[in-house]
Formats: C-alpha cells, sequence, structure tokens
C-alpha cells in the first residue's frame, strides 16, 4: 500500500511539473506550483519524513505561492509565448542526454529503501543510537539538527538572514534611507471584508499559538524553530492581507523585525559562544548546565528560539517588502 | 461495542468518500465557474467532517482526537472562508454567473455598476 | 476502508489537476488548487491512520489552519488591479 | 518491488529534467524561478528517496520501534527547504527590480534592450 501511495504521488508529480511546462499564464503557473508542493509535502508523508513534510507544508501552504503572487501582481500576469524553432531544439536536446546520463547514473546506485545502503549506514546509525543517551530527546531529527550538525544549521541561519538582508536592500526605495519603510501609511481600504475579518480574527490567534506550539514541542514531535518561523510569519501575513499593511505595521514594526532578525542570529551565536567560554568546543552545549543532558537540552531550546525568530522576522521583513511595492506610490 | 464502533467508522468513511466523488464530478462537469465552486465547497465541508469523524472513531488514545478535532473545527472555519474569498475575486474581476441557457445574461443586482 | 479513502482521495485530486490543467479559467485553477489543499489535509490524515503514526496529523493541522491564505492572496491581488483601473479611469 | 526499485530516483531525474527545460527554454524569469523551485524540489526527493528504509517509521524516538528512517537527510532537506523560500524570495525582488528598470520581465526583451546602439 505504502508503495502504490508513493508510486501516485510520484506519478502525480511529474504531470504536475509537465503541466507547468505546458501551461502559460503566471496565475495558472503559480497555482501549479501550488499544487507542486502540496504533492511534495504529502510524498515527504508516506516516506516517513515528518519533519520535511511539515516545513514544505508550513512553507508551500501560504509564503511560497503569496511570494509569487506579489510578484506577478508587480510585474503583471502575461507571458510572451515561448520562442520554437533552434532555441527549442537545442533545449530538448540538451535536456534529453543529461536525463539519459543521469539515468545511466542510477542504476548504479542501491535499491530504493535498502537497509544495508551505503547512506544508512555511515553516521545515521550513531545518531539513531546514541541521541536518546546523549541529547535525551525522542525527535532525533531536531538532535541532529540543533546539537550534533548546530554549526550547520548556524550556516543555513546566516543565509536566510543574508537572504532577508538582500530582499530589504533590493526592494528599498532610495528615498527611504535603504529600509523598507513604508511609503505612505494611509491607503484607502477598498470594500471591507467583513466576513473574512471575523474569520481571520478567530484564526488568527490559532495560527500564532499553533506555532509557538511547534516551536517548543519540536523536541517531542515534528517541529522546531524553522517550521514555527515560517507559521507564525503565515499568520502574521494574513492578518496583513485581511486588515491592511498599515495596520500590521502599527503591531510588528518593521524595524522591529529587522532587529529581530539579527536578535536570532545573535542568540544561536552566543549559545556557540558560552559554550566557547565554558571550555568546550563552539556550539557543544553538554558544559552549559551540571548535567550534561540537561544541559543539551537548554541548549537546543535556546538556539531553537533564535532560529525560530530569525525565520519569522525575516519572512515577516520579505512580506513587508514586497506588499511595500504593491501599494500605489505617491505620485 | 467496538464493532459498532468500528461500522460506524466505516461508513463515515464511505459516505465521506462518496461526497468527494460526487464533488469532483460536479467540479468537472458544471458548467459555470460559480456552480462549480458550489459543488466543491458544499461536498468538500461535509465530507471533510464525516471523514474526520470516521478517522476519530477509529482512535483510541486522546491525542490523536484532539488533534482531529481542531483539524475538524479549522477546516470548517477556512474552507468557506477560502470559496467565499474566491468568489469575491471572481466577481471582482469581472466574471458573471451563467443562466440556463450557458449566457452570462443574468442582470446585475442594482447596486452594482 | 481506510485504503478506499485514500485510493478516493488520490482519485478527486488527480481530477482536480486536469482542471487545474484544461480548464481555460484562472479561476478554475485558482479552485483546483484550493480544492487541493483541502484534499492534502485528509489525505495526510489518513495516512496517519494508515501508517499508524499520529505524528503525522500535526502537518495536517498545519495546513488546516494556513492553507486558505493564498486564496484570500488572489482576492487581494484582484481588488488591486480594480484599484488601479479606477484610478486610471479617473485620469484623464 | 524490484521493477520500482529505481522509481523513485526515475522520477527525480525526469523533475530535475524538467524543471531544467524550464530554466533554459522559457524566456520569463518568474517562469524561469518557477523552474529552478522545480529542480530544488527534486533534489529534495532525491534527498529523502536515499534516506527512506523500507518499513522504517518516522525518526522520532519510541519504545518497541527498531527501525527508523534516517534523520540526517531530513535534517539537510528541512534547512534547505525554508533556506530555498528566502533564496526564491531574493530572486522575485530582483525581478521586480529589473521590471522597475526594463518594463519587461521577458529574457528576449531584456536582452534587446542591452544591445549596444
Amino acid at each position: 500500500m505504502e508503495v502504490l501511495i508513493d508510486i501516485v504521488l510520484l506519478s502525480l508529480l511529474v504531470a504536475t511539473a509537465v503541466a507547468l511546462v505546458m501551461v502559460r499564464g503566471l496565475i495558472a503557473s503559480i497555482m501549479l506550483t501550488s499544487v507542486y508542493g502540496l504533492l511534495s509535502a504529502s510524498f515527504f508523508v508516506t516516506m516517513g519524513a515528518v519533519d520535511v513534510a511539515f516545513t514544505e507544508a508550513a512553507v508551500g501552504a501560504g509564503v511560497s505561492p503569496l511570494l509569487l503572487l506579489f510578484t506577478v501582481a508587480v510585474i503583471g500576469r502575461k507571458e510572451r509565448a515561448p520562442e520554437g524553432g533552434a532555441v527549442l531544439v537545442k533545449s530538448l536536446l540538451l535536456v534529453v542526454v543529461t536525463g539519459a546520463l543521469l539515468i545511466v547514473g542510477t542504476l548504479d546506485m542501491p535499491p530504493f529503501g535498502s537497509p544495508d545502503a551505503p547512506a544508512q549506514t555511515h553516521v545515521a546509525p550513531y545518531y539513531l543510537q546514541q541521541s536518546g543517551a546523549e541529547i535525551g530527546i525522542p525527535n532525533v531529527v531536531t538532535s541532529v539538527l540543533a546539537s550534533y550538525r548546530a554549526y550547520d544549521t548556524l550556516g543555513e541561519v546566516l543565509v536566510i538572514f543574508t537572504a532577508g538582508v538582500a530582499v530589504i536592500l533590493i526592494l528599498a526605495s532610495s528615498s527611504h534611507r535603504g529600509s523598507a519603510r513604508l511609503r505612505n501609511a494611509t491607503v484607502p481600504d477598498g470594500s471591507p471584508h467583513t466576513i473574512l475579518q471575523v474569520v481571520g480574527k478567530i484564526l488568527i490567534p490559532f495560527i500564532l499559538l499553533f506555532a509557538f506550539y511547534v516551536q517548543f514541542h519540536g523536541e517531542y514531535g515534528p517541529g522546531g524553530g524553522f517550521q514555527a518561523g515560517v507559521i507564525f510569519a503565515s499568520g502574521v501575513i494574513l492578518y496583513g492581507l485581511l486588515f491592511g499593511l498599515p495596520t500590521v505595521c502599527r503591531v510588528l514594526p518593521p524595524p522591529v523585525m529587522e532587529v529581530l532578525a539579527a536578535l536570532g542570529v545573535l542568540i544561536f551565536g552566543l549559545t556557540g559562544v558560552m559554550s566557547l567560554l565554558n571550555g568546550a568546543p563552539f556550539l557543544d552545549y553538554s558544559v552549559l548546565a551540571d548535567d550534561p543532558v540537561t544541559a543539551q537540552h537548554i541548549g537546543i531550546m535556546v538556539i531553537e528560539l533564535g532560529v525560530g525568530i530569525t525565520v519569522a522576522s525575516v519572512i515577516t521583513a520579505i512580506y513587508y517588502a514586497f506588499a511595500n511595492q504593491l501599494e500605489p506610490g505617491p505620485n | 461495542m467496538s464493532t459498532i464502533l468500528a461500522w460506524t467508522s466505516d461508513a463515515c468513511l464511505l459516505v465521506g468518500s462518496f461526497l468527494l466523488l460526487t464533488g469532483a464530478l460536479g467540479f468537472l462537469r458544471f458548467n459555470d465557474f460559480y456552480a462549480r465552486i458550489h459543488a466543491c465547497g458544499v461536498t468538500e465541508t461535509l465530507a471533510t467532517a464525516l471523514i474526520i469523524l470516521g478517522l476519530l472513531l477509529q482512535s483510541d488514545s486522546a491525542t490523536p482526537q484532539f488533534k482531529l478535532a481542531l483539524i475538524l473545527l479549522f477546516v470548517l472555519f477556512s474552507s468557506p472562508t477560502a470559496s467565499h474569498a474566491l468568489a469575491k475575486a471572481a466577481w471582482n474581476a469581472g466574471l458573471r454567473p451563467r443562466d440556463n441557457s450557458g449566457k452570462r445574461g443574468i442582470p446585475l443586482p442594482p447596486r452594482e455598476r | 476502508m481506510l485504503t478506499l479513502t485514500v485510493i478516493v482521495i488520490l482519485g478527486v485530486m488527480l481530477v482536480a489537476l486536469l482542471r487545474a490543467y484544461t480548464s481555460p479559467n484562472v479561476f478554475d485553477r485558482i479552485l483546483a488548487a484550493n480544492l487541493f489543499g483541502t484534499k492534502t489535509v485528509l489525505l495526510i490524515a489518513t495516512i496517519s491512520y494508515l501508517l499508524g503514526s499520529p505524528a503525522y496529523l500535526d502537518i495536517a493541522l498545519a495546513y488546516a489552519l494556513i492553507n486558505f491564505i493564498s486564496v484570500i492572496g488572489v482576492l487581494r491581488l484582484t481588488e488591486l488591479r480594480n484599484a488601479r483601473r479606477d484610478q486610471e479611469a479617473e485620469k484623464p | 518491488m524490484d521493477v520500482f526499485s529505481y522509481f523513485n530516483y526515475w522520477v527525480v531525474v525526469v523533475l530535475m529534467m524538467l524543471g531544467f527545460f524550464i530554466v533554459i527554454a522559457r524566456g520569463n524569469l518568474v517562469k524561469k524561478l518557477i523552474g529552478l523551485n522545480i529542480f530544488q524540489t527534486s533534489v529534495f526527493i532525491l534527498y529523502i528517496s536515499i534516506g527512506n528504509v523500507s518499513g522504517g517509521a518516522a525518526p522520532i524516538l519510541e519504545e518497541g520501534v527498531a527501525l527508523y528512517s534516517n534523520p540526517l537527510p531530513h535534517v539537510l532537506i528541512l534547512t534547505a527547504i525554508v533556506v530555498g523560500i528566502a533564496t526564491t524570495a531574493v530572486g522575485l525582488a530582483l525581478v521586480v527590480r529589473i521590471h522597475a528598470a526594463y518594463d519587461s520581465v521577458e529574457e528576449s526583451e531584456i536582452l534587446a534592450q542591452d544591445e549596444p546602439c
């Protein structure tokens, strides 16, 4: 049964990708992209990758189609007919040849799902067997993410932070001191969305609460800072969509989000420095308290918090930057 | 007792699946956009409720039951809202319903235009 | 019975995908994507029972909470376009 | 099972090539980013497929479960998804600026404008 679901989902994924190649018009492409995200999240679920599916769900459900929609709202939804002739033939040839070579390459791989493949026998057994005793939390993904490979995660968080800074710098208008300040704070709202606003008022607290649950339950079940940050930002974005950008900017001012994005990275890094000062390697938490297991627990909690703060504020800041492009400019 | 529960759960899942199929049929066959929204939205709500109820009856511990109940609650909130928002968006973009003969000739309410 | 439900959900997904690809209308595609979203909630919930791991329910919960945001985004987009058109109509 | 033991990898290759095709054959910059997205997801699927162990449970330790999926690819991909959305946002921001500067997001039109007169 598992294999069957797997095959059907993968076939649907291929069908969606083919549809994306054929379809013209950007809104249609965006909708197919969101379908593609939903399908890949379902696929990750059948593969037993709960945390990955969770992240894909959090990102693919709200933020990623919205950013594409915002861009399309700025640039228009038309797409020119694809070029035919030589370009098409050349690219088809390139794609087919590369694909054929890659397929020949897959024949050397160990069969799918085999327990004695090299990937399964390298470090993974160590993580699975030792993490319970060394780290003391049930979710091995979180313990690898936040403790064994914390240095790697620090790099990823820095990349996210840098991407946020880059978006703010690219989209900032020159007259506003290089930051994502609001262009004009009094945008007349069109028709009021009474139904949507009431439902939003009911759902947004639950979304934020769920984000906190995901943040702090990440050691025992699927979840963690990355997912929680994205879900929190989705709640903020929903608020912004329903009540207008000026309102949400009053609640969470853009400068505060920028500071918070840096603060999260700082929390992460300072935890590493703390362990350095206590005479252990960078980001080795076991010296932070008397009992190494408790210390690991504290360390993981703190850096997950840092990750969550950074991700939530970077995505909110990106949303501000894009939404700011949409508001009618002062002319 | 447990056999009764199992039977009820199976019945719920079966009816829910059937409703999903009818919704998909309506989505595929109706020729007006608003009729399609209606077909999807209405069947979807009841089908989701039935399927989640069926799953609820199958579980024996409290945490999954609680989560399923929450999922049901949120779907009941968000799914009609999404249909509403979509219909409103289509109306804003100038899409008008068709009458029985397939023309988009339904007169607009006096407040519009 | 769970298996049957999963098969039905996958079938409905296929229909939605077909519709998303073939229909000439943008809003039909959005409706299809939205339909896909609720079906994914059901699919993940059902799979979690089929495979016997209730941890997956969190994912379904996340989808149930935030999946309709993109539809609201589309709504705002159409409004914005109307507002822009009105603005241009006012300007001679 | 034998027929399908490479199915996942083949799907990965097909998806990767479809994404690649969109990137090189479609002129619209947003479409190119969507193609990159497909490419990226195919890599995610490759990693997760490699990490899958048949019959293995999700890597959340539980009493009485002996076989788990490999947690390492999950960690790598989990962070990559969030990094992916952040970098996609950078790409989209660049597209917005390009549109502001050239009034077009089609590759051919932009290149035509850039040609020295």
